[in-house]
């Protein structure tokens, strides 16, 4: 697990690139349309960065960046936590906040209630079974006074969710709005949708997020500047141009998962592109304030054994 | 005497074997020579298996259900399989080559559409097994009953027996050994299988528990309920040997006899 | 009186005709041996007069009863794998009884009654690869009588015994048979074997296989001359019988 | 002539058999017993093949090479440990048990480790294929390097054969049908394994393409891709069939010969 | 001049002595055969004198050479399995010479000459299991008389065989084996077969066995007289052995 990937090209005969694996932390989505605009427009190139694009193993991605596997990765502040929590360090640091607020929220089938989650007793729910999202819909139902016992959970074994509901596999998923939601428009299943953090503001914690392996970034600082620089550039193309940026991540996207799914491309991408920076100084600042806030929530409420406000993230590495 | 003896020799070696497997491995933690979140050492592993007692002891059974209900499901379906395509050649043309068909078929990705169909309850678990564990055993039984020579056949044919007689006095004593070694590599992969439909849908269970605690980036206890399911696995192992063994009283003869005679 | 009446019978295996218009017969307390080269037929022949093997012409008589393709009237010891290793000793004996019906208890207390007689005393729960050869042998041959048939057909019952051993037991086994009384027909590619054993002498030959010879040997009192078979009577016999061989 | 109507005889059960089994399929789908999100129907199976065909060649040459790849240093690793083993005893005894716990381990729970230890290459896919594929092959090699009667040890020993011509000789000889046996069985596991280590992480292979057509619900494409894995399993079985005979010509002639013989 | 000797040779099996205290020679261009019961201990025997199996006592010596635990000097063919059924004839018959480190070409050229002598012209490239039992066996002696060595051990290479065929061979064997000059060890436990092939015959005997008798038939022209194993003379030794057997 030597940091081979990081060596020098040796190909003379052009300007020498710097290696970078990318792990994602899923399909290639909207969420990614900055990182694909930054390959596609050569934005990485003028860094002197030459960046790989590739998919975890399941829920892996953190690992595969603190095993050196790759520099860098996309995860989610909450997922993170647990990382975090143990007597083992990663070696892994947060380093960008790919949307400033947490998309993330309940889909249901309209009719059923599920306005907001008082409406979800008595139904069913699609869960991973993570504490930290149990503890999320719990805190949420309570907050309307809804006893989170009545609610039925099922393994999460979803990947389609108008589909799923449609199909009334399920009564409500945890999705994340500028993909799930608007699928649902898209494929003209009626829902209804409520995000986490108007329920309880302590939830728009940040989500997506990338991180980086802290041994690389230390010794190549710059480099990682030069990352990040590229991938802000990247995105603020997305935000002015979400239509063509979308064309783009199709384009871009090697695995071709994208392909026949254009207008749910381009339908995310005009929603999402308001999140990438919103109301952030620039795109990728990470507000301590929230992370700080939503690590402490979970402390206080026993979901980690150690306070972990303030750690595991830094905005050093990004530019003004 | 002598035979304890033998027993030692016989014990020692892999006994060695696992102890220095289990230094290097140690060692390696020790020196960090790979880092600590990517392989917990073996102590870790066994204080996780000591802390997580009574969890991985209610997984393991939800497992260990499944496994064994399966395996029996296996069994039968594989008993009535042989048997019907042993007496009429026709099906047995017909049908092999689906079930080897049958075997090339990821488990993997069949989990997931079980899960679709059966829910999340015990049923695609149990059904996964039985897919997993029938093949060894059908295999084992058609050989087993191919086994018999044409003149043990004769010799109660001439006797007068009908059918079901050949059956039960020749046909399936011969098939049992074969029975029992295909019945030995199904149980090696039953537990398995039951973990991996766990693993792809489901509440309960080792395969469940794994998933659960990957997210939460335990190596330790992952690496504890790998250690869990091969030490199941290895019992039931162990176990059809021993009903084998019972079930079979004179092959064991024969072996110790032959050392006298011959 | 004739037991045992095979007419005509004839054999195909495929395309090959193995044995063609074989006619034999058997009289009470007779022991006949059919004596032919290796895969002369020998054991097609019988395998069509036990019954399990269809002849594709001829039939086979008990008594006045006809009985081609109707296996369990005879009783048959085969060439080899006489025992079933995966049964007692016990079990092997009494399974043609089992076979006809009776439960496995009764059949083991009839079974039982003639362990001594065969000289398999203390030998009833063990398992055939515990026995010696001659005792497995004397096992198999207590079976075949055990199927209450009165005739018996026998294919090569001692030719897996060495020739120093082999003497022992055909000497028991003549006085066992006159003893039970069973009508034999026996298979022997062994030239002394034949004249020591048997009062008639069938030879197989031919490709088809036919019999080619019959040799009466009733009048000889072989059993009551000691060391017979290095007599010059033997020699005259073995002399004229190879001849009628090859 | 009798011998092309044995092969049609032969091949005409399992064809039938093939065929009704299509068409309950079919029937299944077209009156709706099952509704069409959770199966679909073989026309649509078969469309998908053929309109996914470029992208299945693409991932199927992946999944094929590491397929490939792994079986061969499979039986590399088997035939060197088997070989080792066999001439050493106390390593027979040592290892083999360890062999077994190998094989109890699941291979869900370490092919996200695997990735982990050596990236999003292809090795830690051929490496699961080697995990999966040489115990099959080495416990065939054992079985058939025991399978040397004393007699003919003994031949060899008395005209003055040295250890490796007697491996050379009569050992290695002896072990091809054992070998050829175990292989079949590795390769009939050895493209499921790739796949599932391509499932748990990876950018290219069947594995990788089946976790996307999942996600996107689209499961006539996912039976299509089972079905490729199926054909290709298959074909890798007939090939080591094949190439099995072709090593062995004394097996052939003997069965050929004996039915004239005996 | 005394070919081979074994001296005081004896051999435990575990705990149990199988043989004790034998002593046997064989003179050049001798047929010796070694007779007993089945389990007597004569395979046991051959495998130390072949080199293949350590004597717990005694040597054997080749000429003047001692060759004890030291195989490849004397030619062994074994009681069965003769053929390697994965070798064509040729290359099972070239065996020992390229074991001796010959090239599979030139083995194969010096073999080749030999094949029309031992009656087996035509059958080079077929497989063992394509022959019929006489000439496998023709081509078991074959090879081990392509080991060229002054010796062969030879253990029943004839009890394969069915009695009518054995005879043929055994006749074939007499002339082969004076024609390329071999002094010869064999087991038997036929009579009639030490009687008629051998010069000089050890009896093996008792538990654990030693040689408790040698007879020696130099004198006898068995060969020259025509059916000599059915005259008086041939009876009388058969008679006298048996009584030294049991
Ligand atoms: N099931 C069979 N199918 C085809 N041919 C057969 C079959 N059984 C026997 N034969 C052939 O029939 C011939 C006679 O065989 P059989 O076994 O009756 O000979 P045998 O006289 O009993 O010989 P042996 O003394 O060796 O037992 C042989 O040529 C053999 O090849
Ligand atoms: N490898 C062995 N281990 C233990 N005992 C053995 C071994 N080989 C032979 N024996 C025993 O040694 C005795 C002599 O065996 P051996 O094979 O030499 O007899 P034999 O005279 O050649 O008999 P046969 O005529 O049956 O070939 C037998 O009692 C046998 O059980
Ligand atoms: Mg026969
Ligand atoms: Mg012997």
């Amino acid at each position: 697990f030597k940091m081979g990937n990081a060596s020098k090209n040796e190909n003379k005969e052009k300007k020498e690139f710097t290696k970078i694996t990318f792990c994602l932390d899923w399909t290639p989505n909207t969420n990614h349309t900055g990182l694909f605009v930054a390959k596609g427009k050569g934005y990485f190139e003028e860094e002197g960065l030459e960046v790989e694009f590739v998919q975890p193993p399941e829920d892996g991605a953190l690992l595969m960046c603190s095993s050196g596997q790759a520099q860098f990765a996309i995860d989610a502040q909450d997922t993170f936590a647990a990382a975090l929590d143990g007597d083992k360090d990663y070696g892994v640091t947060a380093i960008s906040a790919i949307l400033q607020h947490n998309t993330s929220g309940i889909i249901s089938r309209k009719g059923d209630g599920i306005v907001s989650p008082a409406g979800l007793e008595g139904k069913t729910y699609s869960t991973w079974e993570s504490p930290i999202e149990m503890a999320m819909i719990k805190n949420v139902m309570e907050e309307e006074n809804a006893d989170f016992d009545k609610l039925k959970l099922i393994p999460n074994t979803i990947t389609d969710e108008p589909a799923a509901l449609a199909a009334k596999q399920t009564d409500a998923i945890w999705v994340f709005y500028g993909w799930g939601g608007i699928n649902a428009d898209i494929e003209k299943v009626d829902c209804d949708f409520f995000f986490f953090r108007d329920i309880n503001p302590v939830f728009d914690y940040c989500t997506p997020v990338i991180f980086g392996n802290n041994e690389f970034m230390e010794s190549n600082p710059e480099i990682t500047k030069a990352f990040l620089r590229a991938c802000k550039k990247g995105y603020e193309y997305a935000v002015e141009n979400p239509d063509d940026a979308a064309d783009i991540l199709i384009k871009e996207d090697s695995t071709n998962s994208l392909q026949g799914a254009d207008k749910l491309v381009h339908e995310s991408q005009k929603w999402i592109s308001k999140e990438y920076i919103s109301d952030a100084k620039s795109w990728g600042y990470i507000d301590s304030s929230r992370w700080d806030r939503f690590y402490k929530w979970l402390y206080d409420n026993k979901l980690t054994k150690n306070n972990l406000s303030k750690t595991g993230y830094t905005n050093e590495y990004l530019s003004e | 005497m002598t035979k304890k003896l033998q027993n030692i020799t016989d014990k020692l070696p892999p006994l060695i074997a696992l102890l220095g497997f289990v230094l290097i491995w140690q060692l390696v933690c020790f020196f960090k020579i790979v880092p600590s979140f990517m392989l917990p050492s073996p102590i870790e592993v066994v204080l996780a298996i000591i802390n997580d007692f009574s969890t991985l002891l209610h997984h393991g059974k939800v497992s260990l259900i499944e496994t064994l209900a399966g395996l029996l499901l296996g069994i039968i379906l594989a008993f009535v399989m042989a048997t019907v395509m042993d007496r009429f050649v026709v099906l047995d043309k017909a049908f092999y080559p689906l079930i080897i068909v049958s075997q090339t078929i990821p488990t993997i990705a069949i989990a997931p559409i079980l899960v679709l169909w059966m829910g999340f309850g015990m049923a695609p678990k149990i059904t996964l097994v039985v897919i997993t564990t029938f093949f060894p055993i059908t295999v084992g039984l058609l050989e087993g009953y191919k086994s018999v020579d044409k003149d043990s056949l004769n010799l109660l044919k001439a006797m007068g027996a009908d059918n079901l007689q050949i059956f039960y006095h020749l046909k399936f004593p011969r098939a049992m050994p074969y029975f029992f070694a295909g019945l030995k590599i199904s149980a090696s992969y039953a537990v398995v299988g039951a973990v991996v439909s766990e693993w792809l849908g489901g509440f309960e269970g080792l395969g469940v528990y794994m998933t659960r605690v990957k997210k939460a980036y335990s190596f330790d206890k992952m690496f504890a309920v790998i250690i869990v399911i091969v030490i199941i696995s290895l019992l039931l192992m162990k176990l059809v040997k021993e009903i084998g063994k019972m079930s079979m009283p004179w092959l064991n003869l024969a072996k110790n006899e032959n050392v006298n005679q011959k | 009186m004739i037991l045992l009446k095979a007419v005509d019978i004839s054999k195909k295996y495929g395309e090959k005709t193995i044995i063609e218009s074989v006619n034999i017969n058997l009289k009470k307390g007779e022991t006949v041996s059919l004596l032919g080269v290796s895969g002369a037929g020998k054991t097609t022949l019988l395998h069509v007069l036990a019954g399990i093997s269809p002849p594709d012409g001829g039939k086979v008589f008990l008594m006045e009863e006809d009985i081609t393709k109707n296996p369990g009237k005879i009783a048959y010891m085969m060439q080899k794998d006489l025992l079933l290793e995966h049964k007692k000793i016990i079990d092997n004996v009494a399974l043609p009884l089992i076979i006809k019906g009776k439960s496995k208890k009764e059949a083991r207390k009839e079974a039982i009654k003639y362990f001594k007689d065969f000289g398999l005393d203390n030998t009833q729960y063990k398992y055939p690869s515990q026995l010696s050869g001659g005792m497995r042998q004397r096992a198999a041959l207590l079976r075949t009588y055990l199927s209450s048939n009165k005739v018996a057909l026998l294919d090569e019952p001692f030719s897996a015994l060495d020739n120093i051993t082999k003497s022992a037991i055909q000497k028991w086994y003549l006085d066992t048979i006159k003893k039970i009384d069973l009508s034999t027909i026996f298979i022997t590619h062994d030239i002394d074997e034949a004249i020591y054993l048997s009062d008639r002498i069938y030879i197989l030959k031919g490709k088809p296989a036919t019999i080619t010879d019959e040799i009466d040997l009733g009048n000889l009192k072989k059993d009551t001359e000691k060391d017979f078979n290095l007599t010059e009577k033997f020699l005259e016999l073995k002399k004229m019988i190879i001849s009628k061989l090859v």
